[in-house]
């Protein structure tokens, strides 16, 4: 493992103190909590509070998304884990006027367990919370018996929405039933090339062959659905194009929004080709993108690979939310 | 016999040094079904814990509160809400009982009720709900350890980041039930307790 | 070599136009060009154009940078390849307002020259062009007698200064004169741990053992100065700074903007590692940028490592044209 | 004995032969002191050449300036000008003179103006500054053009990309002097025109 770090055991606390120190126009540090908020405060005011974060190790999400129009708060766990219910409150607490605070969790059973407790401790101080668990990646099949799907780069569009409809002075419950209504919406679907190396641990997640690249996998190298030689990459937009449209049906009357999101080690030309043939494969359904992205937004530290989200406009204002302007780090 | 500060606190320090010793062989598990970081979550969280009991608190209930509470402020992840919330059962239990196959059993419950697994979704709480009707019993061997922990290994996974894996994660053993079988060894070992 | 394209010969062409189709509202394509130029033709009325490009490989870089406020057009060449004169006129005559149009090389004897090409084919259409050669990376040693230095990330401070000013409707004179008094002022150092791998030779650029870094490659993989044993991020930045430092003469009575780059495959975790112990050795110096940027903007394929950029704003105004708002992909 | 459309023909259908031929030479050989693309670039341009050329121009000048015109349009990098230069600078000279050495010498001069390199710089123009007169002289030989493009080993580079390296670019083969070394032997091998 090569790494540009100190003490693989300081890398979150010191990541955190990078980031709100390169922009601080952007975000602050919450105290005694590894979490940020917005430097802007003001422009927090009378509003409902929108929190996220997770474990950390998918920069710029979720700091980098955190700023007037977009989130108010962001937590940061310990690399690839949940944070703790404490410092998660800490971010509640601190974003909250009175309004109430919403909660965007990745289903993860840690995510979940810990905001859980979060919620709790908010309730005991009378903050109102409302939360919604978002389980964009198809790669896992579904049932109410099991954990369900993970949260993935999808989650950002969930975070865009609900940022600007707060910011646009929407209630708690406004928010509760938009963050309902989009869930269903967003789909999303990844192919690594490699994994990623946490640096606590020193190892990749898992290891493919020179020539392999895996379907699939989550965004903490939980593996996927299939192994096969690399192809080409008009091939890969078939195969997760192909599995998107399974489970949304594609059509040429429904608008849709796209993130071609890098994984963190592959480059933007990769992306840009990718998204070319992606392109090309949905002029096949006569569908082309309302809001289109292309970068390294939900990245697995230096996982090789792309995801593919699609997400229906169901509501013709979620496309005025998507495009309204924000000031963050990475939107 | 009977649980006191003082053999609740060694139970903890050994249960500490486990994890320690089987860091690396936790997040192997890990690795294998899920994200590779388990060795690592409960080392991070026990050390702390340790760290915290090396003040000697007053009462049982008042170890068992400051285990919870370090757990949950330092571990993060699944494993950090399910210990912390079994050891912050046994806190609350401890105000009415001193017996510890009845504080385990409210642990139990707790771990249950906040993860929302049963017996047979390869999580913690298979090797748990072996084991603590077991401990009820007076019947705790090591022998019993290691085959709840070993029986994990060919049930497919329903809660936890190894679901996602489904029928593939039959095979491995799950390693919050493996760090669960240290807690337990870890108890038979302590001298007094049971 | 696994990497997301189909063929090694068309990865140009499929990544301009896959960036083009992705971005509509930023970039639109020449005609008959690698090449962009800005989708708001309204913006360069009547306003000076500033063109850069260079071999591809960097993304963002150029074409990220093409928008309202910044860039008129960018040439695409092949990878690490600097584009043809045919291709760079085409996009000085795609932009020119009539006012002229300035050109931002890179130095490398390619690029230099094809621009130089370009410039002859402008003289003889009559469309007034001047230019900069931007050479920032202080790993090489300098001389009269050589090449001299390479254009690297520094360069994108010349983008937006330029470009700002073209917006502002400062001429082809006052703009070629900013550039000048410009560029001595940005100064630029690396550290690699791994080299890109150009997908038409399918072969890394050089081969670093797993505990080796080297200091002060180029962009495409040019050799550095020094190879040693990886060490902590802290004493990374010591050697850069250190070397920056021996040029510039860090002075607490000046501002200074600062970009943090990652040559492609660096996690932005490790980057914002980089850029907190870069501002505790800055504040060994009293120095706090008065403008910073963190994370992929100049990059080089795959290639992991760092890039710092110091760029001493001589003069006040520079800092109203770094901050000033840009409509663009990447900025 | 002269130029002729066919001869000059053949001539660079030979040269875009010997570069297809060592094509992964002459990007290894750019690997060590450049960025390893030297091959490729060459490739590219002299593949459009021999496309181009597969309709026959009518005059000798019209024969270099397609060539001229494609290398610059198709090259890019620093030998695309630089190639392309020359190309143009002899179908300027063909005007008014058909003597290969004249030609030859004029790509020369125009090489080093583009570029600004001068001999002893490890550049192609060591070798064309060295074969040049040779030609004129009527003495070419493949044991010259070997020579010419072995001693840029041990120069230092003060031009292209190169010249980065300082002292690190001796004991490397320039590859633009390579390149330059096919173009004469090609010269040589093609009957009728020396
Ligand atoms: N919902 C749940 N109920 C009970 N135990 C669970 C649940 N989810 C996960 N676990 C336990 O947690 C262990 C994983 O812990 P750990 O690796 O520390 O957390 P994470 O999965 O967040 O990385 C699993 O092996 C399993 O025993
Ligand atoms: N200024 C110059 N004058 C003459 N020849 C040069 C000059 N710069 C580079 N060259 C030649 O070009 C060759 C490199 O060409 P190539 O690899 O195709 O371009 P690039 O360096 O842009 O990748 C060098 O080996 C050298 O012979
Ligand atoms: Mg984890
Ligand atoms: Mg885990
Ligand atoms: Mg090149
Ligand atoms: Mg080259």
């Amino acid at each position: 493992m090569k790494k540009i770090i100190n003490d693989p055991a300081n890398v979150v606390p010191e990541m955190v103190k990078g980031m709100v120190r390169s922009y601080p126009q952007f975000i602050t540090k919450i105290e005694d909590a590894e979490a940020v908020m917005r430097a802007d405060k003001e422009s927090m005011t009378g509003k409902v509070g929108i929190v996220s974060g997770g474990g950390s190790g998918h920069e710029p999400t979720h700091a980098g998304f955190v700023g007037k129009g977009m989130l108010s708060a962001a937590v940061c766990g310990e690399v690839f884990t949940s944070p703790t219910p404490d410092q998660i409150y800490a971010a509640i607490k601190a974003v909250d006027q009175g309004q109430g605070v919403f909660l965007v969790i990745k289903n993860y059973s840690g995510d979940v367990m810990n905001f859980d407790m979060a919620k709790d401790m908010a309730d005991m101080d009378n903050i109102k919370v409302k939360s919604i668990v978002v389980d964009d990646d198809i790669a896992v099949e579904n049932s109410t018996f099991t954990q369900g799907r993970r949260g993935v780069a999808g989650t950002l569009f969930m975070h865009k929405i609900l940022g600007a409809m707060a910011q646009n002075g929407a209630s708690l419950d406004e928010i509760d039933a938009a963050a309902k209504k989009v869930l269903p919406n967003i789909k999303t679907i990844a192919v690594a090339l490699s994994a990623a190396t946490n640096p606590e641990t020193g190892k990749p997640g898992f290891v493919l062959k020179d020539d392999e690249i895996e379907y699939g996998v989550g965004i903490h190298s939980e593996p996927g659905y299939r192994r096969e030689k690399i192809k080409p990459a008009k091939d890969l937009v078939s195969e997760l194009v192909g599995k998107l449209n399974d489970e949304m049906h594609l059509d040429h009357n429904k608008k849709y929004a796209v993130l071609v999101n890098g994984m963190g080690a592959t480059p933007l030309m990769e992306q840009y080709i990718f998204s070319n043939d992606l392109l090309d494969k949905l002029a096949e359904f006569d569908v082309k993108p309302a809001f289109m992205k292309v970068g390294n937004y939900m990245t697995s530290l230096d996982m090789a690979g792309i995801s593919l989200t699609f997400f229906e406009i169901a509501d013709e204002k979620w496309l005025g939310y998507l495009n309204q302007p924000v000031e963050t780090i990475a939107w | 016999m009977g649980l006191t500060v003082n053999n609740l606190i060694d139970w903890i320090n050994n249960f500490s040094a486990k994890i320690e010793q089987n860091k690396q062989y936790l997040s192997d598990l890990d690795t294998a079904i899920g994200d590779g970081d388990h060795g690592f979550n409960m080392s991070r969280g026990m050390k702390a814990v340790s760290q915290k009991l090396s003040t000697k608190p007053e009462t049982i209930t008042d170890v068992f509160k400051q285990i919870a509470m370090t757990l949950i402020s330092t571990v993060g992840g699944a494993s950090g809400p399910l210990y912390g919330t079994a050891f912050l059962e046994m806190a609350k239990k401890s105000a009415t009982s001193d017996d510890i196959g009845e504080l385990l059993e409210a642990a139990l419950t707790g771990i249950k009720k906040r993860g929302g697994a049963e017996p047979g979704d390869k999580t913690m709480v298979d090797v748990w709900s072996v084991l603590v009707p077991e401990i009820k019993a007076h019947n705790l061997t090591r022998e019993k350890i290691d085959s709840a922990v070993a029986a994990t290994k060919d049930l497919v996974a329903k809660k936890g980041r190894a679901s996602y894996l489904g029928e593939r994660s039959k095979g491995h053993i799950d390693p919050g039930s493996q760090s669960s079988g240290y807690l337990f060894e870890a108890l038979l070992e302590t001298e007094g307790i049971l």
